[in-house]
Parts: structure tokens; sequence; C-alpha cells
């Protein structure tokens, strides 16, 4: 039981140092992946609490989803592309349908 | 000290932390990331009074229900703001809220 | 916008403010919890008693699909309106396809080959799982989005090949089919959200089948909308 | 009749999703449809609360606190009334409006920020600037508006109704959602700017909220607000999650000092949105808080709490009404007064909070006193934004200095602009006047003497932005670098029809404030009030 | 049908319902908005004849309740004091509108102007036939809303600076009107208007605030009737067109106040009552200043319509002045001034209007021998302005007279010192005009051709018409008035209902 205690209680102080890594990490892009992280321990701590289904969903919608949200998004704004997903701006023009 | 209490003080630190990170850091995306790991706070605090709010073995489904409603309403929000900063950054090059962008 | 000097942050006023809010604010919260009760039942059960009603085994899934399916409905609405107002943000009736300036190399598409039958596998696994057992629409929805967007990213055509009108359906199914259901249940009488006994099962995996479709669509619909059109790469108007 | 309820909520969903499927210019027709059935809806609601009393209904047949309740009283029904008709008068105007925006109008006439906004579905469906490659479909604004608006309306209705704390919390992020999407409708960038802004703080509102919840549900183990109410919560969780609800709150209501996202966000929206933000939106956090306060913090409130919250929206109406009468943009001008409103609407907290003698009957004349203030502003405000949404249409521009004169061309516009700033400062006969007189009677009753003085001085400050405008308007000399563009007859006729009924509510306000009394906190004061 | 229940409502509705068809129109509707307005001003007349009638021959009392709060109706009643300003207002808002509309033709803005114009005219009338407080406040605060585009109505700079002034002052008293109401009925529940006063039974435990109330209750009436300190804005507001002055400057606007102050005094605190509490002496202190002080402040202004204003300020006092003095010939004298005060001046302003339009004379320095080119419109004035100094028969005499006797009646002889060195005053700046205007030589500033400058030539009839009628009703009002239905038999019945023994 104290084993548990123990481990609960550095998972929880983990989080909370993840948490300001998070909002203090110079690199934006190290803040991103730390979030993933940061979710991903949630999701554990939440298995830890009995609840497998939700800890299923922050890993695969909270972690996963929101942090590929963010890593896009961090590329955008750093001027770095995300590897593989900015393909080189093909001539897109955009198509100007003119009157339907 | 149980496990109820030390998931509930770290669901009051992390909300605590989160604010202070709201307030300060002036990038958007970071403004987002605490946002969104104060919603997780919020969660972990659910969770756990499912967890305390067991019998026999099943923990209460009523916040496991809010929870996972809260997850997707928390991504739907993130998501939509994302796509404002976004299209903000690309009009503007600014990755925090300047109010001279506005027509002031 | 390339890299720009890094913002400063707030001054150290703001700072110091904030820290003494947020310590408050924790010595706030944490008194709360203190003050609650270690123990305690909550609502389980009142849960576990009713739950042989709700058609569902699993309890989550019996209070999110059944119990407080209203909450469920409105909630598949809020991330119809993510979708949506990223698509206005767009000012686009659909999304555009993924160009496919240059083919993915020949391990990411065998990966992907691999990767999207599985992961479509493991979605509807979750959802069929989820009325017994943890899993369920969001998570199985999450799954097949993931899939879907790997899809596209990987340079295949997918989500860009659904016309305007199968773009909405999608966004709408979930919320749609929702409500039509409860809707005509509730003009042939029964109470609103209600579902008769004996097809409660049936319906709860109806609507389970329909939000995670919708789901799986407006996570990727979130996901492309959210980057800025090429066109929004300049300035709007173009005159900067 | 008794499931008039669920329809308010239905209608306007039905409609709005069947607008956003069929897309194009016929939402236009389905979101009419939608309006004026949700608009009849909304009387018939009031009607049945009105004859049968408190509407309660379990959804889905599950009792509390297993389900989720719907509950229907005379504070709902006078709000959902009120959003029935400010809605229906936004509707017809924004059929309208987006008819005609034409290449004059623009938020900003300096900032050339335009390019598909603005251009309406007459102007050429052509002009749609990004129609996606391959699609048959192109962009018209309209056609967003009408769901989107739909599905605001449906929030509101879903905030007003329900009667579950968590149901809250989602209804008020539809609520938010919406309106974000409505304020970015014509993607102009201080509106995005506005937008994220707004979205990002009613987010760390909703958070705040949800802690609460939390909070809540852990003390006491049901979601339900009437059980909540029942059981009388004092501990320091209920305190704390009391706290937290309300900043949560006043952060999305936009109390001073949580207002400085409103000013950007209302003014830069397309006129429609601006009304319904202005005129409805806030007043959906404001009524969650107003419920809240009386009915389940009750007996954990404070007075002194209770007197800084009153603080707080005196320093509001003063900052907000001076900032009002420094802007140069009409519509900015505008924003500011809500936030001035909006510090009006909680002086009603210490008032009818738990100062002096708990069975007072004052306490229950300012909390209608408060709401029938939110009813006064609902209209006025409303036509507000939309007067200056047709000045914009019209001139080009809404900056203050350029309108001398113009009230030659749009007599009607300003003929509704002071009637409406005749119901914000309170002067009768208007509802303002109503809500002004019953707090101010409950102010010197309870012996407040320093709300009596904020609550007339803010009289005479939103008398000071009116006459700016006004003055302006009516002056001899013409721009006349401005040439008008010709406005639809129906937005004016909606922009006068809502200032009337500011008006016509003030004159007889004893059927509204009886519908109050339904099913109202302080049930044991009414009595000492009826006599 | 109950007619005592719809005529008043119908007597409202005959202003509002042409001021709210009017504002649709567009201006050159000239004959639809003038039959609009000549009508409502005619059914206005009729209904007022009716009740007047009713009053006075049948001894009725008609009365409309119509639910508003809670606890709370809105009155309207005709008796005898409210049929005096009842009637004031409907024969004067006729002629005024005939006036009116000669003078505005082809100006632009007519709709707004005759809008409005006919808005003042239903809060005139809401005002004098409010049953109760809060009635009072609406139509009193209305007043001062409606009357702001009135002022503002020329749209330069200097009028819209008279606006602010105007818009400063009402609204502040408004506020502190609105304070003393709310605080009265706080204190006494709803405070409806009786003879006598209802409010006796606080007394005991509430002196301190009645007298506090009171002071608000009069100085928020204070602002509209123009006492000193707190007069500044009607001299101001002399900068809209003529009509406004004449009707709303110097019988609507001004006489709300001083009706007002006759109703908190008589109906609401009772005469007993604000003796026992010692605020009308103040009162009367106030009134008599004011009186003075207008009449020095008018000897000193050399602009017709200022010097008017100020003549205003001082007149109106002396209703106040009458009201604060205990016995009936003082309550009568107050009473009557209402009436007289208002054909008078509106006489004046009339004629000051006719000067400005037909000759550009604004200056009373260009008056010289106006009299000679336009002696029926100078005739009216002279009848005004005698009116004015008191000159027995006319109507000011009456006035005058009993406000003397009232002085006498409760002990009061210093405030015959005052009415000798007003009256004196008022000689010495009408008169002058008066001389001036039929013996001076023609001023040379003014164009007009030297064989034309001993021509008749008269304004338009629509113009001197009104100031005839009025200078002729100012004339009968004194010579007739022992008429059971004059003025004065009026006044009379007014007093006696209200007397005590002093």
């Amino acid at each position: 039981m104290t084993i548990d205690l123990l481990f609960d209680s550095i998972l929880a102080l983990t989080l909370a140092w993840l948490c300001w890594r998070v909002l203090s990490a110079p690199d934006l892009f190290k803040a991103v992946v730390l979030f993933i992280a940061f979710g991903l321990l949630m999701a554990l701590a939440w298995v830890r609490l009995n609840a497998p289904d939700i800890a299923l969903a922050e890993a695969a919608i909270g972690a996963g989803l929101t942090g590929a949200l963010m890593l896009d998004a961090a590329g955008q704004m750093t001027g770095r592309s995300f590897p593989y997903i900015r393909n080189p701006e093909p001539a897109e023009q955009e198509v100007d349908h003119g009157e339907p | 000290m149980s496990e109820f209490l030390i998931y509930g003080l770290a669901a009051a630190a992390l909300f605590a932390i989160c604010l202070h990170g709201i307030i300060t850091r002036t990038h958007i995306l970071r403004k987002i990331l605490a946002l969104n790991m104060m919603g997780s706070a919020v969660f972990l605090l659910l969770i756990t009074i499912a967890e305390r709010n067991q019998v026999d073995g099943v923990a209460d489904p009523v916040p496991h229900a809010m929870v996972l409603t809260g997850i997707v309403v928390a991504v739907s929000a993130t998501a939509f703001a994302l796509a404002l900063a976004r299209r903000y950054h690309a009009q503007t090059g600014h990755t925090e809220l300047h109010d001279e962008d506005g027509s002031t | 916008m390339e890299n720009r000097d890094p913002i400063p942050d707030s001054g150290p006023i703001v700072r110091v403010l904030s820290i003494i809010l947020g310590v408050a604010l924790f010595g706030i919260l944490a008194t709360a919890v203190l003050d609650l009760d270690v123990e305690a039942t909550g609502l389980t059960d009142t849960v576990m008693e009713r739950i042989g009603e709700s058609g569902v085994d699993h309890p989550p899934t019996a209070v999110l699909l059944n119990f407080r399916a209203y909450d469920t409905w409105l909630e598949v609405a809020v991330l119809l309106l993510a979708a949506w107002g990223a698509l206005v943000l767009r000012q686009a009736t659909r999304l555009p396809e993924q160009p496919a300036a240059r083919s993915p190399g020949p391990v990411l598409d065998w990966l992907v080959r691999m990767l999207i039958p599985l992961a479509i596998v493991t979605g509807v696994y979750l959802l069929w799982r989820g009325t017994d057992a943890p899993g369920g629409a969001f998570q199985a929805g999450a799954v097949i989005g993931a899939a879907l967007l790997l899809l596209r990213l990987s340079g295949y055509r997918s989500i860009g090949l659904f016309s305007a009108a199968w773009l909405r359906g999608s966004l709408l199914a979930g919320f749609a089919g929702f409500m039509a259901i409860a809707t005509l249940l509730f003009i042939t009488g029964w109470t609103f959200l209600e579902y008769p006994p004996a097809w409660a099962g049936l319906i709860i995996v109806i609507v389970e089948l329909l939000i995670t479709w919708s789901v799986a669509v407006s996570f990727v619909a979130l996901f492309v909308a959210a980057r800025p059109d090429d066109s929004a790469t300049e300035p709007v108007g173009g005159e900067r | 009749m008794s499931l008039v309820g669920i329809w308010v909520i239905l209608i306007p969903l039905i409609c709005g999703l069947a607008a956003f499927a069929v897309g194009g210019r016929s939402s236009r027709v389905i979101g009419l449809i939608g309006a004026g059935l949700t608009f009849l809806l909304s009387g018939l609601l009031v009607l049945h609360v009105w004859q049968s009393g408190v509407w309660i209904y379990q959804l889905g047949g599950w009792d509390v606190p297993l389900g989720i309740s719907l509950r229907a009283d005379g504070l709902s029904a006078f709000l959902i009334g009120m959003t029935g008709a400010v809605g229906l008068g936004i509707s017809l105007y924004a059929v309208r409006y987006f008819e005609a925006l034409t290449p004059g109008p623009s938020q900003d006439p300096s900032a050339a920020l335009r390019t598909g906004s603005g251009r309406g579905e007459e102007s050429g469906a052509g002009d749609s600037p990004e129609a996606e490659r391959g699609g048959t479909e192109v962009w018209l604004p309209g056609a967003s508006y009408w769901p989107l608006w739909m599905l605001l309306w449906a929030s509101l209705n879903v905030l007003f109704l329900s009667n579950d704390i968590f149901n809250l919390y989602v209804g008020l992020e539809l609520l938010t959602l919406a309106s974000v999407a409505l304020i970015i409708l014509q993607r102009e960038q201080a509106a995005i700017v506005a937008g994220l802004r707004y979205l990002l703080a009613a987010f760390l509102g909703s958070m705040a909220y949800l802690l609460g919840v939390a909070l809540i549900y852990a003390d006491a183990g049901v979601l339900d607000l009437g059980l909540l109410a029942d059981a009388e919560l004092t501990g320091t969780a209920t305190q704390v999650a009391g706290g937290l609800m309300a900043v949560g709150l006043l952060l999305k209501a936009a109390l001073f000092p949580l207002h400085f996202w409103l000013p950007a966000a209302h003014s830069s929206a397309p006129a429609p949105v601006s009304a319904a933000l202005s005129a409805l939106v806030v007043k959906g956090a404001f009524y969650l808080l107003i419920r809240l306060w009386f009915e389940v913090f009750e007996s954990a409130g404070t007075v002194s709490v209770e007197q800084m919250i009153g603080g707080l929206g005196a320093v509001a109406i003063v900052v907000g009404s001076f900032q009002a009468i420094r802007q140069e943009r009409l519509k900015l001008m505008i924003a500011y007064s809500t936030v001035a409103q909006v510090g009006y609407l909680f002086i009603m907290i210490p008032l009818a909070g738990s100062f002096g003698d708990p069975e007072a009957s004052w306490r229950f004349e300012a909390w209608t006193g408060g709401l029938y203030h939110a009813l006064s502003h609902g209209f006025a405000k409303a036509s507000m934004f939309l007067a200056a949404g047709v000045l914009l249409s019209a001139l080009g521009h809404d900056r203050v200095w350029h309108l001398a004169g113009s009230a030659s061309r749009f007599p009607v516009i300003y003929l509704s602009f002071g009637i409406a700033g005749m119901s914000l400062m309170g002067l009768p006969p208007s509802a303002g006047f109503v809500g002004k007189w019953l707090m101010l009677r409950s102010a010197v009753e309870s012996g407040q003497w320093w709300w009596v003085v904020i609550l007339l001085v803010g009289g005479l400050l939103t008398a000071g932005y009116v006459a700016i405008v006004l003055s302006q308007a009516l002056q001899h000399d013409v721009d006349e670098h401005t040439e008008p563009h010709p406005v639809p007859k129906l937005m004016t006729v909606m922009v006068f029809a809502l200032a009337a009924m500011s008006l016509l509510l003030g004159l007889r306000a004893a059927e509204p404030l009886e519908l109050l009394e339904i099913g109202a906190p302080f049930q044991t004061l009414m009595s000492v009030v009826e006599d | 049908m109950d007619w005592g229940f719809w005529l008043p409502q119908i007597m409202l509705f005959s202003s509002l319902i042409p001021a709210l068809v009017i504002f649709l129109l567009r201006d050159e509707q000239f004959w639809l908005r003038t039959s609009l307005n000549l009508g409502g001003s005619a059914v206005k007349l009729v209904l007022a004849g009716i009740m007047a009638w009713g009053v006075l021959a049948e001894g009725r009392t008609y009365e409309a309740s119509l639910p508003f709060l809670h606890n709370q109706e809105l009155v309207l009643r005709v008796e005898p004091l409210s049929l005096m300003l009842v009637g004031l207002s409907s024969v004067l808002w006729f002629i005024t509108t005939i006036y009116a509309i000669g003078y505005l033709e082809n100006s632009p803005n007519r709709t707004r102007f005759f809008g409005f114009f006919s808005l003042c005219v239903t809060a005139t009338i809401g005002i004098a036939m409010a049953g109760n407080l809060i009635t009072f406040l609406i139509f009193y605060e209305m007043l001062s809303v409606v009357t702001y585009p009135l002022v503002v109505h020329r749209g330069t700079p200097a009028a819209l600076a008279a606006g602010r002034t105007y818009l400063l002052y009402t609204l502040g008293g408004g506020v502190l009107l609105l304070l003393g109401v709310i605080w009265l009925q706080v204190l006494a529940g709803p405070v409806s208007f009786e003879s006598g006063g209802a409010i006796d039974f606080l007394v005991d435990d509430h002196r301190t605030e009645l007298i506090v109330i009171f002071g608000l209750l009069i100085a928020g009436l204070g602002v509209k009737a123009a006492i000193v300190p707190l007069h500044r804005w009607l001299p101001e507001a002399m900068i809209a067109p003529a009509p406004v002055s004449a009707l709303l400057h110097a019988v609507a606007v001004v006489k709300a106040g001083a009706y007002g102050i006759v109703r908190v005094v008589y109906d609401v605190y009772g005469l007993e009552l604000s003796d026992q509490l010692n605020v009308l002496l103040p009162l009367a202190l106030f009134a008599s200043f004011t009186i003075i002080y207008g009449s020095v402040r008018a000897l000193g202004e050399f602009d017709l319509k200022r010097r008017l204003a100020y003549s205003t300020v001082s007149q109106v006092s002396y209703i106040a002045l009458g009201t604060a003095l205990i016995g009936p010939a003082a309550t009568v004298g107050a009473t009557v001034h209402l009436i007289h005060q208002g054909i008078m001046k509106i006489t004046l302003f009339f004629c000051a209007g006719v000067f400005a339009e037909a000759r550009n004379i604004h200056d009373i320095r260009e008056m010289s021998g106006v009299g000679r080119s336009m002696p029926l419109t100078m005739s009216a004035f002279t009848l005004g302005a005698f009116g004015m100094i008191g000159v027995p028969p006319l109507a000011g005499f009456v006035s005058k007279w009993y406000l003397g006797l009232g002085s006498l009646e409760s002990n009061a002889p210093w405030v015959i010192v005052i009415l000798v060195a007003s009256s004196v005053m008022n000689a010495a700046y009408f008169l002058p005009i008066v001389y001036k205007g039929w013996f001076g030589e023609p001023h040379e500033e003014i164009e007009v051709v030297e064989a034309e400058r001993f021509q008749v030539a008269e304004a338009p009839w629509s113009l001197l018409g009104p100031a005839l009628a009025t200078a002729g009703i100012s004339l009968l009002a004194g010579l007739l008035a022992a008429w059971a239905y004059s003025p004065l038999s009026l006044a009379e019945i007014v007093a006696n209902q209200r007397m005590i023994s002093p």
C-alpha cells in the first residue's frame, strides 16, 4: 500500500513538474512534446485511479490529437516544419470559380 | 495521506500553476497549452472523486462521464482556438495577442 | 514571420502578482480538497441500481448514453460547432485535398498500409467493447480519425474526396442522428431522450456508431482546417 | 403544451442543422422559419409558465439525481421570452443585413482588410474568395450565419432551461463556441483577434466553473440545482466552489476587471451578431450566476463578498461609461456601454444579498429590478447595435465625429437610438426605469446609500455618451463626403421595433414582474412586497 | 363606456398618436402633417372643454388607473387643479401649432420638430393629469427628454451647447426628484396626490427625512421652475425657434416645475405638514430672491428673447412664492398665476418671434418705431407687457392682487415689498421697449426702404393671429375674472379644496 502511495506521490509530483516545464521550456516544440508526455502521464494516473476507459480517451484525444494539433501549430508559429506534414507549397492557386 | 488527497492536491497545484501560466505567458500557444492542462487538472480531480466514491470496486461513473464529455469539449475548444491562432499568425506574424492589430 | 525575436513574457510585477495569486489559489483549493470527506459514495449506488434498465453493462457508457444522454448529445454539438467554426475560418464548404506533391516513401507506404486497417479494426473494437467494458464512441472516433489523418498526411486522398454535402453530412451525423432518434421517439409519445427498454441497447449502438463517425471526421476536419490555407499565409486582403 | 420546453430547444437546433445541411442561399429561408417558430414557442413557454407555474421535466425519464432535469420557472421563462423577442428582431434584420452587405461597409474604413468579407449573397456568389478546389458550392457569409445563429439561440434556451450544473457547463461551452464562430464570420483580422481572446477568456471561465462543479459534486454528491438548493450547503468546499464558479461566470459576463475581452469582441462582429452577443449572450452567464448565487450558495454567501461584487459593478459603471464617452467608433462605444450596463446588473448582488435583515422585502425587489434591467438592456442594446449596423452599412463607417447631421437622413435610426439610450439611462417611461426604480427602492429601503449614488450617477454618465452621439447627429452641418448607401427598410424597422419594446415594457411592467415571481427564490418575502 | 376612465387616456393619445404618425412622414407632406397637428389639437381642445364642463358644472372627477408595477399604478386624474394646466396646455397648443406652422414653413426637419412638439404636449398633459407621484415623475422626465431635440433644433454649435446645458440641468434635476420620490415612497408607500396631503402619519418618526425629501423634491422641480440658482438653462435655451421658446419655455417646461411645486406642497405634504416642518419659509425666500434676481438680470439683457427669459425666471417664481404662503388668497394667486403667466408670456414670445421673422429684430435697441409698421403686433406685445407689470385690469394684476392679499393673510408683509419691487422692475424693463416701439424713431440700421418706413407691414396672419389671440385672452382673463368659468374662479375652487385654517 505504501508503495502504491509512493508511486502516486511521485506521479503527482512529476505531473506538476511537467506542467511547469511545459509553461517554461524555452523551446516551444519541446514544450509541446512535454505537453504530450504530460497527457500520457495523466492517462497513467487515471489508470491508477480505476478509470481505464477515460485514460484511453485522454491518451487518444487529450495527448494524441491535441498534441498533434499543437505540434502542427507550433511548427507554423516557429517557422519550422513539422516533419513530412508540410509538403512543399504546391502552386495550388486558388481556383476562382467565377459565376457558378 | 491517501490516494484521494495526493491526487486532489495535485489537481489543485496543477490548476494554480496553469493559471499562473495563462496570466504570465504571452505566447498564444502557451496560453492554450496552459488552458488545456488546466482542464486536465479539473478532470484529474473529478476522476479522483470518482475513485473516492467507489462502491465494491466500481468507481463512480458519473464523474467519468463528465470527464469524457469534458475532454471532448476541451479538445473542440482547443482545436478551434488553434485554428484562430494560426490564422491570426498567418495574417500578422504575431504570436501574441496584440490590441493594435485590432482597428482601435 | 520567420523566427521573430522571442516575445518577452509579461513584466516582473505581473509575474510576482501572478505567483501570489497562484499560491493563494493553491492554498484555497487545497483547503477545499482537505475539507472534503474522504469517504463518500456520490451517485455510484444510484447508477448501479438502475444500470439494468439502461441497455448497456458498462457504467460510464450507461451514464453517457442513457442517464445523462442530454450532456453527450450537446457535447457532440460542441464538437460540431468547433469543426464548423474552423470551416468558417477557411470560408470553405469542404476541405482541400492534400496536394500529392511527393509520394510517400516505400517504408512509410508500407507502414500506412499496415496501420490503417489496424487502426480501423481497433476503432471498431473499441466501439463494440464500449457497451460492457472500457472503450466507446469517442475513443473509437479518435482512433479512426487518427487513421484518416495518417492517410491524408502520407499523401493519400482521403477526406478531400468528400464533397461538401458528404463533409457536412459526416460532421452532422452524430448530432443529427442522435437528435432524429430522440425526436422521433419523443413525437411518438416517449419522454425526450428516453429509449424503449427493449430497444435501448440497439439505439445506443446506432448512436455510438454515428457519433464515432462524426468524431472521426470532425477531428480530421479540425486538424486540416486549422492550418491556414495557402492563400491565408499572406495577410487577408493581400495588401500587406 | 407541457412539452413546449423541449421544442423550444429542439426547433432552433433542427432548423440550424437543416440550414447547415442545405447550405447556400436556402439557409436563409430555413433560418427565418426557425426564428419565427422559436419565437412562437418561446411565447408559448412563457404562457405555459404563466398559467401552470413551474415546469419540470425529467429527461430520458430518469429521475434526479440520476438523470438531468429541465426546469422553467418565471425567471427562465422571462429570459426565454426576451431571447425570443430580441432573437426574432435580430433575425429579421439579419435577412437584409447579409443581403445588403456591399463593398461599402467595413468594420474599419482605414484598414483595407476586406476581401471576401461583406459581400452578400445578392452581390454575386462568384466573389467568393476561396471556394475550395473542385467544390461546386461557394462560400456565403449568410449561409453560415443562419445555422450558427440558430445554434446560439438554442444554446441560450438550453442554458435557461437546464437544471443541472454540469449540463450548464456544456451549455456554456456551446454558447461560447457558437458566439466565437459568429464573431469571426467575416474573417476580419480585428474580429479574429477579438474572437480568439474571447475564446481563451471564456475557456478559462469554463475551467473555473467546471472545477467548482467538481468540488460541489465531491461535497454534495448531486448535480441537480434543486437538490443542491435543498441541501443548503455551507462547507468550505462549497464556498470555494461558489467562488470559482462565480469568478468563471463573472469572466464570461464581463464584469470589471474581467471585461477586457468584451469591447473588441462585441464591436468587431457583424451587427446582428454584436446585437446578439451584447443583448443575449452576456445575459446567459449572468443568469447562471444569479441562479447559483441565490439558490445554491444562498447560505454560503457573505456580505463582504457581495459588497465587493457590487463594488466591481460600480467601478464597471464608471469606467465603462467613461471609456464609452472616449470612444471614437460607435460600435466600440456601444460595446463599452455594455461593460457599464453589466456593472448595473451586478449591483443587484449586494442589494438582494444578505445585507441586513434576511427577511426584508427589498431583497426580492432588487432581484426583480436587476432582472428587469437585464431585460431592458437586452432590447435597448440590441437596437443600438443594429442601429450602428445600419449606419455602418449606409455610411461605410461608424466614426462618431463623422456622423454630423446624419439625423436628418436617418431620423428613425436616431430616434430609436435615443429611445434605447433612455432605457439605458433609466429614464421613464422605459423598461430601464422600472429596473432602476426597483433597485433604487431596494437600496434606499435597506439603507445602502452608496448604491443609490452609483445608480444615479451611472444614469447621468450614460446620458453623456448617448448625448454625444445624438448631438453629433443633430448638427446642422452635414459631413458631405459621406454619400449614404441605401439601407433596406426592414433593417430600420427592426431597429425601431426593438427600441420600442424597451419603451413599452416600461409602460406596463406589472405582468412581467409577476412572471418573475413564479418559482423565484425569496418565496417568503413576496407576500411582503405584494401587499 | 366609462368616460371617466377613457377621457384622460384619449386626452393623452390625442397628441401622442399624431406625434408618432408625424415621425413617419416626410418633410414635404405638409398637409397631412398639418391636419394631424390641427386635428389632434382640436380634439384635445374639445376634450378639455368637455372635461372642464364635467369638473366645473357637474363636479365630476375623471380618473384612469393603469397597472404599472406590483403595487403601483399609473393614475391619470382630472380635477380642478389639473384642469388648470390641462386647459392651459390645450388652448395654447392649438394656438401655438398655428403659429409654428407659419413660423417654420420651409425650414428643414419639420417632421422632427412637429413630432417632438406633439410629444412635449403629451408630456405636459400627462404632468397635468398625473394623479400620483410616480405618474408625475414619469411624465416629468419624459418632458426633459423630448424637449432636447427641440432646443437643439437649429443644429448650430450654439444650439448644441445650449442643449448640453439644458440636459445637464434637467437630467440632474430629474435625478434629485427621482431620489426624493423613491425615498418618500419607501417611507410612505405609493403616494397619490390628495388635497391636504397624505403623509402626516410619518411626521413623528421621520421628521428629518421628510425635510430632506422636501428639499430633494423642490430642488428637482426647481430646476424646471428655474428657481435661482438652478435657472441657468432657461436663458441658454432661448436659442430654440420661437414657437419652442413660446410654448415650452414660457409654458410647458417651467410650468411643469411650478405645477410640481404646487402639487408637492398642497397635495403631497399638505400645507399643514409643510408648515409644521418649517420648509415653507426657505421656499418663499428662494422664490423671492429669484423674483428679484430675475428682474435685475432682465434689466441687463438687451437681447429681446433673453430679457423675456429672465422675466420668465422672475415671474414663474410668483407661483412658488404664493405656494409658500399660507392662506386662501395666496393659493388663489399662485394657482391663477399658473395660467396668467402662461398666456401673457406666450404673447410676448409670439411677438418676439414675429419681430425676428419679419424684421430680423433680435435686440431691443433695434425696436425703435417698430410699432408704426407693425401696430397690431406691437399692441399685442404691449398688452402682454402691461399684464406682466400688473396694470389693471389685465390678468397679471389679478395674480398680483391675490398674492398681495395672501401675504397679508399669512402675516408676511415683506412679501408685498418684493411684489412691489418686482413690479417696478417689470415696468423698468418692459416700458422702455413699449415706449421705443411706439414712439422711437425707426432705426437706421434696419433696412427698410424710406417709403415703407411708416407703411403698415404686418407679419402673415398665421404668426400675427396667435399673438393677438393670446393677448386677447390675457385681457379677457383680467376683465372677466369674476365669471364662473374664468381662471380665477377655477383657482378659487382649487384653493377651497386645499384650505386649512392658517
